[in-house]
């Protein structure tokens, strides 16, 4: 495998009746991913088109053995959905819901911590290793096998660096939307580590944007551990201080947060950095 | 959201936070009105969402019922920051002896609330931050347990706060967590925290941001969003569930995702041109959603072309051409728009708008190009 | 502290949970017009801090208010292990389909609250728990994180709960827990959680333990005590804070610290006499306290000795000297005395008993047998 | 050193100003305790007969080096105070405090064990080790070296107890009082291990009440992992089931927590159950 997620990864859907969990359960089954149990409260014991739904995420571990949950379950509930994910001892929780107070997601990553599973989002589009399986709601079709790993705070975006890549011939390792709220489980940081130290991973694409500063704390990161190369883009030089753009991950308050000092924290770890999305496979294709 | 600093102050008094006896007015009788029911001196500060009020004239001290009239008469209408001021906030002058800075926020990296304190209040913490670190007192708050008293023992001996003030002290910080948690704010900030000459401590000013996804259970700050000074635009995007931020370009752009959006306001910049907005239309828009996004667009006058850059994913693609063809039904338009579909149902999409006669692009770059050609070249090819 | 039915389901109530309506007579015509308020058939219930209500028939169904009256007629004034009903609670009878026990309880060694779910409700939980341990689901509560939905959840399943109930019952699970939460309860217990006929949960009976060491931040529950049936001996060692219960024996006994009282009831035992009371006077006790004890002890007329017996620590030996002088002095009393002093100041404690003739003793054991010789004695000299 | 505490104990104070903490600060040093330091908040840079006076915790560590705590601060404050304690990296806390909500506790507990620090209390007259050192309330001159370890829910009781022990001639190596209330930072299970483990205790004696069944799990622990003679009395067979007798601990409710299950179950672990207080010095005296 890649990182995280492959093609025996046994996932569970939580929230699989409802719209959005019905529709992406498919996708991913039709993509290869081993969908084993389904999760809506009140409707264990009923099919989706063969996968069984059970009333607790610890049922479905279980009966099917399930180690990665997808999350689709609507804001409200989605919290205590993550925590019921790790109690009952899955390992690998990728959340899609967007929505989450950010209070909420304080408990929530500390009780995942605790139970020592990981979290991947919330507000994201998911995981996917190429060829093999995805928790998520990404169009499989852009992606391909290859050897760079992907990690990025943004959902389109990411697809079209990943279509770009793609359109070039040049494959995906794994590629990780770790979301775009204020708190999420996992940082640029937590998947640069796993890339790192996978084998099947030569260069590592990070797309970031304004506001936090995980970028920074990556640049650093980069500096100090990564032997593999990395190329980032950040997007939001054009947004203007204070405003808020579209999801809470994107607000620059005051001098911290910005694209232009994100840049340069980048440059100086010796990242390359890219002025457009469609550069960035560029760069890459100039290091394979 | 951000909270008005009388909206701000109201949360923090009622969880036992001491603040100045005073209120709000709308006209200059108002203020005057107030003034001479609170006795003596009186501060009048514009109400607006922007920092920088003192320099811009908006705050002002008044000492006779005439002298507030005076001043809200001053403050009332004026324009801050681009925001025009239709409230002032009349509260009673503090006596103050020292200022100080009391405030918690979310540190996203740490995956918890900070609170920090400092003896150099009154002025912006960010300033104080850069220039002298050491001057700023913080207390990690576990997001199980919550801030705990011995927390905010230990940021007062750290800023060398009075003796005598401790207790206060410790309970306003108390006060000020359970605001924040209360109200689903990331921020809450009591700038400054005056000690009166009195020994008494006041907090004169306030500031609160409020996590939007947190509104859902905060039917009161729900409604107080009705005071914020939304543009037209900016109401009608939000009731239609759009992210959209007005700005000082001419490119109108109609993006699906906030990162490909900034990108795609980026790449306008990058081939000369400037966006004259950030709209999101969020995942799986269907076409009411995009129509509504691309009057507010068109409704801008400064734009002189459009770019939507859409790649589908949850969102489809023929859902988003049905919604452009049925805005420019409602709105004919002659700014050019030039359109680049992908993802999910793209040919469809593409099918559609074809028809239409729109300028379409296959990747972001050659869009983002298009649409500033088009824009720059004043006038092009009507849509419909 | 435990709380009558009434005052717990009250509680209930303020947290969202569905209680019968309902309300409390202490009059027969009382229970009458409020059975004739509510229409249709009601249930009388004595409201008694004693099990097994039902067995000595202090719970009646009444099909109309005359009945009810009658019902009430019968409870009021009826003896329950030893304890007179005052109050009966009048409920709106519901037409039950099932019954369930639903109860968060303080788990003292995990440290941890735990909530109890069974589907054979309506009985003595802890009858359950004994003969059938796995008709009873579990969930542990984590202390900083607290009760969430899903633990109710997985418990509905565990018990296999019809689905329709699930919400219902997620959300009065999550209202028992706010509601021991907020009362410094230790114990919060719905037995019945009845499923009606019409598919409804509702919570028939309703008990819960207050911690007395929650009650300084817990006024309404502090007040609510002024309402159990306490002898007047129980207040007054309340008022004078001291741990007092009144047993059946003869022999009164007053000690420092908890264990050393149990200990020196059992000593009593073991010298084949019998335990008047438990009296702990605590740590660091002053003559008046100690005064008043002795008074709560000589006024059970069935103290036939009294033993007092103190291990100086916190406690002053001469200060307990002088509160047995100064309560002779107040109440005399024919009733022998023995005394035992040990630890801090205990020469000068001694000291002042000797001149007033007490029996003293040197061990526990001594001290014991010497009580229980006096008391079977019959009668002996005269303590001052 | 015996367990927990010896003579190069350094011990802060905290509530040192207070009635029962200056006086009982005076005693432990009177035994020979080093009490490096006090706290109460307000009064940082007083003294209290030499002992420096701190505004915090925290303080009193960095300046003095302190590891061991001992609390007197009133119940309202006292959950605070222990969190402060462990937070600012005491290793050893000792609670003397009556009253502290049970509900409060919880948490405590689950912080204090979260900083890897060891709780003994609330409500409980502390430890000593004799001649060496006393953090707590007990008299210490009723105590002397030797080697029986005691530990008990009790204060007098255990001043009884060891009384008894001291009139013979037989020493104890550390005694600690665990506390009578419902929610306790250290079982008797915890201490009893570190008298299993420590060289100077040959014997341990372990004084328990009605009410909980923690006598009910040392037993179990006894039976399974004690080499060493362990010799318990009980309190409160003459108690009636279900009334409150003096402190939060010694409740019966029910079928369980009895005198009788107790004395039951630590006879079939093993432990020589004593009938009354003093014939714990004769059945220690025997094994000697």
């Amino acid at each position: 495998m890649s990182i995280l997620l492959d093609n025996r990864s046994r996932v569970v859907v939580q929230g699989i009746t409802g719209r959005e969990g019905s529709f992406h359960t498919l996708q991913m089954v039709e993509y290869g991913t081993q969908v084993v149990a389904g999760v809506t409260p009140g409707k264990g014991g009923e099919w989706l088109e063969g996968i069984p739904i059970f009333d607790t995420v610890a049922a479905a571990v279980e009966a099917t053995g399930a180690d990665t949950s997808a999350i689709f379950v609507p804001a409200p509930y989605a919290a205590d959905a993550i925590m019921e994910a790790a109690a009952a001892g899955i390992q690998l929780i990728v959340c899609i819901t967007e929505g989450i107070p950010a209070l909420d997601m304080l408990k929530v990553v500390a009780f995942v911590r605790s139970r020592g599973a990981r979290l991947i989002g919330p507000n994201c589009p998911g995981l996917i290793t190429p060829g093999q399986a995805k928790v998520g709601i990404m169009p499989g079709h852009i992606h391909r096998p290859g050897p760079v790993g992907v990690v990025s705070r943004s959902g389109t975006l990411t697809y079209e660096v990943v279509y770009s890549l793609t359109q070039r011939g040049i494959g995906q390792s794994t590629a990780v939307g770790i979301g775009g709220d204020m708190i999420i489980g996992s940082s640029f940081v937590d998947i640069l580590e796993l890339f790192e130290r996978d084998p099947y991973t030569d260069i590592v694409v990070m797309i970031g944007e304004i506001g936090g500063n995980e970028e920074e704390i990556a640049a650093e990161y980069v500096a100090g551990h990564m032997t593999k190369p990395v190329v980032a883009f950040i997007a939001g030089l054009t947004a203007p201080e204070g405003k808020r753009m579209g999801h809470a991950g994107a607000i620059i308050a005051g001098r911290s947060g910005g694209a232009k000092e994100k840049i340069a924290r980048l440059k100086e770890a010796g990242v390359r950095v890219a002025e457009h999305p469609e550069q960035i496979a560029d760069i890459v294709a100039g290091m394979l | 959201m951000n909270l008005y600093e009388f909206q701000s102050k109201q949360i923090f008094a009622k969880h036992g936070i001491p603040i100045p006896k005073g209120e709000l007015a709308q006209t200059p009788e108002e203020a005057e009105e107030i003034a001479a029911r609170l006795g003596g001196r009186v501060v009048v500060k514009a109400q607006v969402l922007a920092g920088g009020r003192g320099k811009a004239g908006g705050i002002r001290l008044a000492e006779t019922p005439a002298e507030a009239r005076a001043a809200a008469e001053a403050i009332l209408g004026m324009q801050i920051k681009g925001l025009t001021v239709r409230r002032v906030l009349v509260d009673q002058a503090a006596d103050i002896a020292q200022e100080l800075y009391l405030g918690i926020v979310l540190d996203r990296a740490g995956r918890r609330l900070v609170l920090m304190a400092s003896a150099a209040g009154g002025v912006d913490i960010e300033e104080v931050a850069a220039a002298a670190p050491e001057k700023i007192a913080r207390a990690e708050i576990d997001p199980l347990l919550g801030l705990q008293p011995y927390q905010m023992r230990q940021v007062a001996c750290d800023i060398e706060l009075d003796r005598a003030l401790l207790t206060q002290f410790t309970r306003i910080g108390l006060g000020l967590y359970e605001a924040l948690m209360r109200s689903d704010a990331t921020l809450a900030e009591i700038n400054p925290l005056a000690v009166t000459a009195g020994g008494e401590l006041l907090a004169l000013d306030g500031k609160m941001v409020v996590d939007d996804n947190g509104l859902y259970r905060q039917p009161e700050l729900a409604r107080a969003r009705e005071m914020l000074e939304e543009s037209p635009a900016e109401r009608e995007a939000r009731q239609y569930g759009l992210s959209y931020v007005k700005l000082d370009g001419y490119i109108g752009c109609m993006v699906n995702g906030a990162g490909l959006a900034m990108a795609t306001m980026d790449m306008t910049k990058l081939f000369g041109g400037a966006p004259a907005n950030f709209l999101d239309i969020g995942g799986g828009a269907r076409a009411d959603r995009v129509a509504a996004a691309l009057r507010i667009i068109l409704a801008d006058p400064n734009v002189r072309a459009v770019l939507i850059n859409i790649f589908g994913g949850i969102t489809r693609c023929d859902e988003v051409a049905r919604g452009i063809l049925e805005a420019f039904a409602q709105v004919p338009s002659k700014v050019p728009v030039v359109v680049r579909l992908i993802g999910t149902n793209e040919e469809e999409g593409r099918r559609l708008l074809a028809e239409a006669n729109f300028i379409t692009a296959r990747t972001l770059s050659e869009a983002a190009r298009r649409a500033v050609e088009a824009a720059q070249a004043g006038t092009a090819a009507p849509a419909v």
